[in-house]
């Protein structure tokens, strides 16, 4: 807003930028979750740009035992991965994830949208509900949209919390994403004589808008 | 898991059992065919692209003949895969006949060995994945969050669809109750008789039966048609009944009516 | 530890003023209630001194978004007092209006002006004050000219904001029912011999006439 061009005005003008990055601050101290730009926006003044105050802040914080970091579209405040050492007390007890469970959630976050026979099919062994269900009780992946082939299946993506739970800005972060998919082990390639190849190309196009951001 | 007694009528050697329960020690340990398969490339010590997948069939295929030995009961899905592999054997054993449908041994093997590799990249990547800086473990989150007070308002919408749909409804409504619709303007016989039991008792003399026409039904031409309609019917039936008298001078000429005398 | 003011040197070397400053920050970010200095003190290696690390934090948050606060003897992480305000949010709920609104609204979008008492003609029930209070407050429907009838009575009217939310031109390019019945709106066949044709004609030379001002 403050870069408008200056024929037109605000009717409220905008705080400084500074003041705009002192906002944003508190605004991410305060909450434990990720914030959205457009929940910082709503909540700071008329004209604010909370995206500009944060490449402010974000560089304000380079180095320091807190980082300004970016999940999915929303941002949050974490400690430094190095300082973990000192929040022993802070430690929360996670229930211990079942291999399947661990294999499961890789699936799906490399393979989003991922169907549960999508799943199956990889693992080559019945995914049980149990492991499903404990995956969305984390939070960690939600329902997606329906495939649009037979039966209409439903499918599963990472969620955000996914996401700032292993501090990833987006599923494109996800370790050695690029070389599954250049060395083709992301495909959802059928077994030969068994042409599935409309599902294909859906897949394909689900995944990459997905993974575009 | 297999009873001890059974061991005991086994006719293999002490070394030949304990051989063949070390391979299938673990047999709950493996998530399904595929990860047996996965574990067993490993005695290939080489690329998965690279592996023999008639080898892993033939390993997989003794596996599964170790277990029957030993009536270890598999889950189908172990079985399923060793038929599918047995036939993979077959296929890429004898040389390919042009004449069968389907596809190729070969081409078999190289999805199988991709199974394989995807499998292995999943776990690769699994394990990747966990191994990251956690939430709770290696960074932290605000301790102390402050609560948003949160002020409610209340933004109401509505589309044009719905407001269409309001209208055609209550349209529709008026249209279609067709009783009520009538009830608004018929005056029935029923209705007609009741009035004029209650009126003809002052009926001494000579009346215009207009004059009996309820309120209001006057006014409007189709009101008072059914009105008058059902009052002379009501009059027809009075007279009938031998309550009151009826007189018309002419055609077209005013009805009257009056009590009978008793 | 050049630093340090004493003499005095630890077996273990601590960490530089800028590291310890770093993992005071951290400390308090995490903590969900205050810290002593002595907590921070156990907590963090051996030779820091927490108090030194705090008084160059509370500068380095000095005039931020957040500082750095006593609480008793014990230290915390606080938002700047005149922030306040940006924790407060205004949580907007989305609610279909209801059936008698709506339908208010239909009728008065439709033979606008129309009077309260031909309101509940139409509608065959009475029209509470509330809902016409409600549809006011939208801004969807405002005072009309007084009717010149007997008591004199309000009518009411479609506002320009009904319109811009309907995205009409005029109330009149509201559809009349023969429309509304060939959209498949009005699924009810009339009855025979109820001429509902000259009903619509009726309607629409009505509504005209209201609209011709």
């Amino acid at each position: 807003m403050t870069d408008a061009p200056d024929t037109e005005k605000s009717l409220f003008e905008a705080p400084p930028i500074a003041e705009q990055e002192r906002m944003v601050e508190a605004i991410l101290f305060a909450s434990a979750d990720p914030v959205t730009v457009a929940e910082m926006a709503a909540r700071m003044p008329h004209g604010s740009d909370p995206a500009e105050a944060l490449v402010y802040l974000r560089r304000r914080y380079e180095g320091r035992g807190v980082r300004v970091v970016k999940v999915g579209d929303a941002w949050a405040i974490r400690t430094a991965p190095d300082l973990g050492f000192l929040m022993q007390k802070e430690v929360v007890e996670t229930r211990k994830l079942s291999r399947a469970a661990i294999e499961t959630l890789a699936i799906i976050a490399y393979h989003q949208p991922a169907t549960r026979a999508e799943i199956e099919e990889i693992r080559g062994v019945a995914v049980s509900r149990g492991t499903i269900d404990q995956l969305l009780e984390l939070e960690w992946i939600r329902f997606g949209r329906r495939r649009m082939t037979p039966g209409r299946p439903v499918t599963f993506v990472v969620t955000q919390s996914f996401l700032d739970h292993f501090g990833l800005e987006s599923a494109r972060d996800l370790p050695g994403l690029k070389e599954l998919r250049a060395a083709g082990l992301l495909d959802n390639r059928p077994m030969p004589g068994m042409g599935k190849d409309d599902d294909d190309g859906e897949d394909q196009g689900g995944q990459s808008e997905l993974f575009e951001d | 898991m297999a009873d001890p007694s059974l061991f005991e009528e086994d006719p293999q050697s002490v070394s030949d059992r304990l051989q063949a329960e070390a391979l299938i020690v673990d047999v709950d340990g493996f998530e399904g065919p595929l990860d047996l398969l996965l574990t067993l490339s490993r005695t290939q010590k080489v690329d998965l692209r690279r592996i023999s997948v008639l080898q892993l069939a033939e390993q997989y295929l003794v596996f599964v003949e170790k277990a029957k030995k030993l009536r270890i009961e598999l889950a189908a899905d172990y079985l399923v895969m060793a038929a599918w592999l047995a036939f993979l054997k077959s296929r890429l054993l004898l040389p390919p006949d042009p004449s069968e449908e389907g596809p190729s041994g070969e081409e078999l093997a190289a999805h199988l060995a991709f199974q394989l590799e995807r499998l292995q990249a999943m776990r690769e990547s699994a394990a990747r994945l966990m191994a990251r800086d956690q939430k709770g473990r290696d960074f932290f989150v605000r301790g102390l969050p402050e609560d948003i007070q949160r002020s409610r308002k209340v933004h109401y919408t509505a589309t044009l669809l719905d407001l269409m749909q309001a209208y055609a409804r209550i349209r529709t409504h008026d249209q279609f109750r067709p009783y009520a619709f009538d009830r608004d303007h018929v005056f029935t016989m029923e209705q007609a008789l009741d009035r004029m039991r209650g009126l003809i008792g002052f009926a001494g003399d000579w009346t215009d039966l207009a004059s009996y026409l309820p309120d209001g039904w006057s006014a409007d031409p189709a009101r008072r048609r059914s009105a008058t309609a059902a009052t002379f019917a009501a009059s027809l039936e009075l007279a009938k009944q031998g309550h009151i008298e009826l007189r018309q001078s002419e055609t077209f000429a005013p009805i009257a009516i009056r009590r009978k005398p008793q």
